[in-house]
C-alpha cells in the first residue's frame, strides 16, 4: 500500500481527494458526511459578506451526453455571520477549507474575519478565494480576471490570517497563469484549477435558455482536458514550489493521475458525485485504483507530480 | 442517474387538467414513452421564465403521468395557469419513491397537499389488491373542499377515513390524531401492517411520534416536502438534513421513520434557499 | 417543406450548414465532395503565406466518453500559393470560403491577394480570418485575443477585398464580445464563434501528454454549452443586424435549433463527421430534423434567429 | 467510431519481438481481450516522444496482435529498437480491411512490406481452407533478405511465388511482372479469382494494370499505404485520394480496382504532411 498522505504546502491531508466547493458543501451535516465517508479535506459552498439567495431554478442540470453539468446556483448563501455558526458544528478532526466569495480585497478579508471570529482561526485549514463564478455579476470571475485586484485581494487576505490562502481560478482567461503569477506574488499558499466554463444551453421547444439566469458554467467530464492543461500551464511556470489543486471532470483514477501527471499535488471532486449514491462509493473506487497504479508503478503520489513535463 | 427520463427539461404540453378547488388542480402529460416511475418520486416543473420546482407524481398508467399542485407561490400559481398550449418543462423522475410490498396491509396517512404522492400509491396498491388485503387510508385536510380525489377513494376497495380541520367533512381534527385511535386497534388485529405518510413535516412529525409509540416506526415510510430543491440528483447541496446528512433529493424524498428519528432537524426546521435555517410553525 | 436558403450577410448559401475549417478541406477533392453531399458551403483548412509541416503525430484523437475530439494539427497547410492551385479545381458552383491565418495585418493581407491571384475575386464567397487557433505559438489565438490587432487586420484585409471577410473567434478569453466588437468596427461581414478550447490530454501509462504538440484544441460534444454561449452573448450585444455563424459541439438538429435561437444565423459542422462514414448521411439527417422543426412549429428559419432572448 | 477498441492510445509493453533482418522486425502485443479485427486495418502505434505511424496489423490470433515494421525513418526505427520494457501506444484498429470471402480462390501480390497486412489475410484464409481452394502467393522484395516471413509461408497449404529484383531468390523481377505472367492461366482453368494486393502505390498501378488487362479489376482488393495518416477516422483531412476524394485512413486503406481506376492520383502523385502533391518515383 502506498501512502496517500498528501501536502499542500504546510496543510497534510490523509489522502488527496478534496470535495469540490459548491458541491454539497452548504451545511455542516454534508461537510462532516463527505469528510466521514473518505474525502481527504473538504471545501465548503462560497460564502461571501452578505446573504444571497441566488438565482431561481433551472440552476443546476445534468447533461446526460457529456456526463456534465451546467449551474448557476449563483452563490446561494446564508452570509458570513450564520454560516460561521454552521462551521461551528463540523467535527473537529475534519480538514476544513472555507470557500469565499467576495468583489474588493476588504469584501474578502471583512468574511476572513467573520469566519475566524466565529470558528476560530485553527478550525479550517485553508480558506479557498473563489474569484472565478462565472455566472455572477461583479463577483467572481470579473474578479479573478484582473491581476491587479487578485494581487490587492491575496495581499490583504494574507495580511490578516495565518490560515494558509488558496485562489481559485476561472479557465475564462487567454492565460491562466497571468492570474495564477500575481495570487503567487502575493503570497497565495495554492492554487486550485479550474472552476465552471461559462455556458448556455437553451431548450429547442420552449426557445428559452434552461437557466433561469440564461448564463452558467459548465463542471463535468467535457471540461477536464481544460483543467488539465491549466494544471499543465501553471505547473511548468511555477514548478513544483506552488502546490497546486487539479479540478475538473474527475471521473476515474485515471484523471487524477492524469491531473498529478500534468503537476498537481492535490484534486477536488465535484460533478462525478451524481454518478454514486454516496460519496463513500466513488472515493473508494478511486483511492483503490490509484493505490494500484502507484504499487504497480513503483511511484509515491509525490513522486508522481509533474512527470508529464520530463 | 441511470433511471432517469429526462436529465434536461423536456417541454409537453398539457393533456388535460382537473381544477379540485380554488387553489388546486392536476395536470397530466402524456410521456413520449412508457417508463419506470415508482410512487414518491417526482419531476421537476418547469415554468420558462418563472421557477422551476419538485412536484411528486400522483398518478401515472401507460404513458400519462398526473402532478397535483397547490397554488402557494409564482411557480404553482403559473402550473395551474396554464392552457393546453403552453409548454412546461419535466426534469426526471428523482428520489427514491416508496418501497411498496404487494399484498401487504397498508395504512396510508396524509395531510393536505400529501396525499398527491400517495394518491399515485394508492393506484398501485389497489391495481394489485388480493382479497385479504386491507388498505386504510386516513386523509386530512382543512376543510371539505381540500379532500382532494376524496371520491376517487370512495369509489376504491379501501378504507377511508376523512378530517378536517373545521370538521365540514368526516372526523374533526388532524388525520395524525385519527391515526393515533385508529392505529392500536389496527396492530392489535394482528395488522401485518406498513404505514405510508406525507404531509407537512410538522404534521409528519406527529406521524412519527404515533407511529413510534406503536413500535411500527421502521415500518413507517414518510415522504418529505420541506426542503428547497435545485439539482434533483443529490450534488448542490441546498436539501440536506441535518445531522446526519441526507438528501432529500436523492436520499429521499421518502425515509423510514427509524431513520427520521436521527434526523435532528425533521419536523422542526427547513433551510432557506440561501442555506438558512428557519423553523417550522 | 421550409426553404432552408440562408443569408450570411450578401453571401447567399442553398441551406445553413457549413463545413468547418480543419475538417476535410486540405484539398479540392473532399472540398468539392463535402459541397457535393450537401453542405450550404464548406470553409478550407486554414492556410497562411509559407508552407507549414504542422505538428507530428499524435495530432488528431477522439475522446469517446464526451464525444470530442483533442487536435493540434499545427495550421498543416501548403502554402497560400501552392493552396491557390489547388483551390482552382473547386467546382465553380462550390460556395468557398477560405480560412485564412497569419500573425499582422500585412502577412493575412498577403495571403488574401495570394489567393485572389491565383483564383480570382469571385470564386470564393468570403474569406475566414481564423484568429483562434489556440495551439500554434505566434499565429493564431495571441492575434485573435488583441482587440486592436484584430481591428488592424480587418481594416487592412476589408481594404484590399471586395470578398466578405468572417472573423472566427476564439472562446479562450474573458469577453468574446471585445473581440468581435473590434472586427465589427473594423468592418467584418461576420462572426464565427467558436474556435476550440486549450486542451491536453495526458497518457497514464507512458506519462506523457498525448499529442506530439503536448497542448491542443478541444471540438465537439463537450464544447457545445461554451459555444451556445457564446453565440448568445454575441447576439445579445450585436443583434440582428450582424451575421453570426455558430459553430462547436453541433451534433444532432436540436443543437442547430439551439444555436439559431441563441442568435446564429448558420452553423458550422466539424467533429460530428467522426460519427459517419460519408458526410452526406449526417447532413441529411440534420436537414431531415431541421426541416421537421421547422414546419411543426410554423417558423422560417430566419424567424427562429435569436428567439431565445425574446 | 463503433468499432474501435482505442480511440484514445493504449500504452503496452511489447511481448515478443522477432527480427526479420536489419530493417524490420515483428512486433507482438498483447490485448487485454479479444477483439473483432479484420485483415487490411491497422492501428496507430504512438513512441511517446516520438511520432505516431500508421500500421497494419500483420497477425492477430486470440489476443495476440502483430505488426511487422521497417525502419524508414525516426519512429519505425524506434519502434524497431524498443525493448520489452518500454510503452508503445496503441490507437485502432483504423481503415476498412479486405472484404474476405471464405472458400474463394485467392491471388495474393505483395511487393516488399505490403507483405505485412497480407499476411494476416494469409492467416486468416489459410486457417479456414478448404480442400478444393486455392491460394497462390506471389511475393515480391528487393533481395531475399526482404522476403519476410517465406519459409513460415512455405510450410503452409499455399502456393507460393517468390520474386526478388536481384534474383538472389525464385523470380527475377517485380511481383506484378511475375503476376502479369501467371494471371492469364490462372484465369483460364476456371479460377474464380479474388487478387489481394498491397506494396508501393507504384507498384499497386502496376497490379492493377494487369487485373485490368484481364478484365478482374473488380475482384481486386488493393491496399493503399502512401499517404499521410494522422486522425485515422476521416476527419482532418490529410490522407484523402483526388478525385473523388476517398480518404485513405477510413474509406480504405483497401479499395477495389474500379475504384481506383477513378483515383486520379493512384500510384502517381502523394501528399506531404503539409498538404503539398508530390510525384511517386
Ligand atoms: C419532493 C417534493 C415533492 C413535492 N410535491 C408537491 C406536490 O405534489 N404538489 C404540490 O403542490 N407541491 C409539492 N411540493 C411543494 C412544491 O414544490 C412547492 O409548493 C413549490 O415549490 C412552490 O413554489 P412556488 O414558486 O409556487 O412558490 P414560491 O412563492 O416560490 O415559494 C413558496 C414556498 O414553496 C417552497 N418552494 C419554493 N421553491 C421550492 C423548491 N425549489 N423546492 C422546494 N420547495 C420550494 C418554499 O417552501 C417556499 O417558501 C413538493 C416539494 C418537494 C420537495
Ligand atoms: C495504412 C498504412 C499502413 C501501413 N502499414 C505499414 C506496415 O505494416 N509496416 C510498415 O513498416 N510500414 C507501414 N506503413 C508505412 C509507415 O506508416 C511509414 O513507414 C512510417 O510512417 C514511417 O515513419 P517514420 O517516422 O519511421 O519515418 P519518417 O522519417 O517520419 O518518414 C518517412 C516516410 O514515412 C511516411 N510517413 C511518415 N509519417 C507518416 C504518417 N503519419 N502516415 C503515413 N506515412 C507516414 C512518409 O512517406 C515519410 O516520407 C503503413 C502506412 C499506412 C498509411
Ligand atoms: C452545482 C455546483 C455548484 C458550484 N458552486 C461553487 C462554489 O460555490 N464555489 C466555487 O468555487 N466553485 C463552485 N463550483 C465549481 C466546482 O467547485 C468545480 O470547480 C467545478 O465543478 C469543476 O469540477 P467538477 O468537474 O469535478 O465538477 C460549483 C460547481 C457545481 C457543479
Ligand atoms: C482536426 C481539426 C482541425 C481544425 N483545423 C482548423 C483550422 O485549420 N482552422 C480553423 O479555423 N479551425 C480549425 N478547427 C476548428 C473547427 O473549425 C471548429 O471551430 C471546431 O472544431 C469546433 O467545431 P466542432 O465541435 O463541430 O468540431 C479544427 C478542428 C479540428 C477538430
Ligand atoms: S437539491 Fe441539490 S442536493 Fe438535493
Ligand atoms: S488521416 Fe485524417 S482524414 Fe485520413
Amino acid at each position: 500500500m502506498s501512502d496517500l498522505t498528501t501536502f499542500i504546502g504546510r496543510v497534510q491531508i490523509r489522502n488527496p481527494l478534496i470535495l469540490a466547493a459548491g458541491i454539497l458543501g452548504s451545511t455542516f451535516s454534508t461537510l462532516n458526511r463527505a469528510y466521514q465517508e473518505g474525502f481527504g479535506a473538504v471545501v465548503t459552498k462560497s460564502v461571501g459578506r452578505h446573504p444571497r439567495d441566488g438565482h431561481p431554478n433551472p440552476s443546476v442540470v445534468y447533461i446526460p451526453e457529456t456526463d456534465s453539468i451546467l449551474n448557476a446556483v449563483g452563490l446561494a448563501n446564508p452570509g458570513c455571520i450564520e454560516f460561521g455558526k454552521e462551521l461551528v458544528k463540523i467535527h473537529s478532526d475534519v480538514k476544513l477549507i472555507v470557500s469565499i466569495f467576495g468583489s474588493t480585497a476588504e469584501d474578502i478579508s471583512s468574511v476572513i474575519q467573520c469566519i475566524e471570529n466565529n470558528i476560530g482561526n485553527s478550525k479550517s485549514v485553508a480558506f479557498e478565494l473563489n474569484l472565478s463564478c462565472p455566472h455572477v455579476q461583479k463577483v467572481g470571475m470579473l474578479v479573478g480576471t484582473d491581476p491587479k485586484l487578485v494581487y490587492d485581494i491575496v495581499n490583504q487576505a494574507k495580511s490578516i490570517t495565518k490560515t494558509a490562502i488558496w485562489i481559485k481560478l476561472t479557465p475564462n482567461v487567454k492565460d491562466i497563469t497571468i492570474i495564477g503569477e500575481a495570487a503567487i506574488d502575493a503570497g497565495a499558499d495554492a492554487l486550485v484549477a479550474i472552476n465552471t466554463l461559462k455556458a448556455m444551453l437553451i431548450n429547442v421547444e420552449a426557445r428559452k435558455p434552461i437557466l433561469a439566469n440564461l448564463r452558467g458554467g459548465l463542471s463535468g467530464r467535457a471540461i477536464k482536458p481544460i483543467g488539465i492543461r491549466a494544471i499543465y500551464d501553471l505547473y511548468e511556470k511555477f514548478g513544483p514550489k506552488v502546490p497546486l489543486i487539479g479540478v475538473g471532470g474527475i471521473w476515474t483514477w485515471e484523471d487524477i493521475v492524469e491531473y498529478f501527471l500534468a503537476g498537481a499535488c492535490s484534486v477536488q471532486i465535484g460533478s462525478v458525485l451524481s454518478q454514486y449514491s454516496s460519496p463513500q462509493f466513488i472515493i473508494s473506487e478511486l483511492l483503490t485504483g490509484l493505490q494500484k497504479y502507484l504499487v504497480q508503478e513503483g511511484l509515491s503520489l509525490h513522486e508522481l507530480r509533474g512527470l508529464a513535463h520530463e | 442517474m441511470n433511471d432517469i427520463l429526462f436529465n434536461l427539461p423536456k417541454c409537453l404540453t398539457i393533456r388535460n387538467k382537473e381544477s379540485h378547488n380554488e387553489k388546486t388542480s392536476t395536470l397530466t402529460f402524456s410521456l413520449p414513452f412508457e417508463y419506470s416511475i415508482r410512487p414518491g418520486q417526482y419531476f421537476m416543473l418547469w415554468v420558462p421564465g418563472v421557477d422551476e420546482v419538485p412536484i411528486s407524481v400522483s398518478g401515472y398508467h401507460g404513458t400519462h403521468i398526473s402532478f397535483t399542485i397547490c397554488d402557494v407561490g409564482s411557480a404553482s400559481r403559473s402550473l395551474n395557469n396554464k392552457g393546453h398550449t403552453e409548454l412546461i418543462g419535466l426534469r426526471g423522475p428523482f428520489g427514491n419513491g416508496f418501497e411498496v410490498e404487494y399484498g401487504k396491509n397498508a395504512l396510508i396517512v396524509a395531510g393536505g397537499m400529501g396525499i398527491a404522492p400517495l394518491r399515485f400509491l394508492i393506484q398501485c396498491l389497489t391495481s394489485n389488491i388480493t382479497s385479504s388485503q386491507r388498505i386504510v387510508l386516513i386523509q386530512g385536510a382543512k376543510t371539505c373542499n381540500d379532500l382532494l380525489f376524496r371520491s376517487e377513494f370512495e369509489r376504491l376497495p379501501i378504507e377511508t377515513n376523512f378530517c378536517t380541520e373545521d370538521g365540514s367533512y368526516g372526523f374533526k381534527g388532524f388525520a395524525s390524531t385519527k391515526m393515533d385511535l385508529l392505529l392500536g386497534d389496527l396492530i392489535q388485529s394482528d395488522f401485518n401492517l406498513e404505514i405510508f405518510a406525507c404531509g407537512p413535516e410538522i404534521f409528519l412529525k406527529k406521524v412519527l411520534y404515533v407511529a413510534q409509540k406503536n413500535k411500527i416506526e421502521k415500518n413507517t415510510q414518510i415522504c418529505l416536502a420541506d426542503r428547497h430543491i435545485r439539482c434533483g440528483f443529490g450534488i448542490c447541496g441546498s436539501c440536506f438534513l441535518d445531522d446526519i446528512g441526507l438528501s432529500l433529493c436523492r436520499d429521499g424524498p421518502v425515509f423510514r421513520g427509524s431513520v427520521l428519528l436521527e434526523v435532528t432537524d425533521f419536523g422542526q426546521y427547513g433551510r432557506k434557499s440561501n442555506g438558512l435555517k428557519y423553523q417550522f410553525h
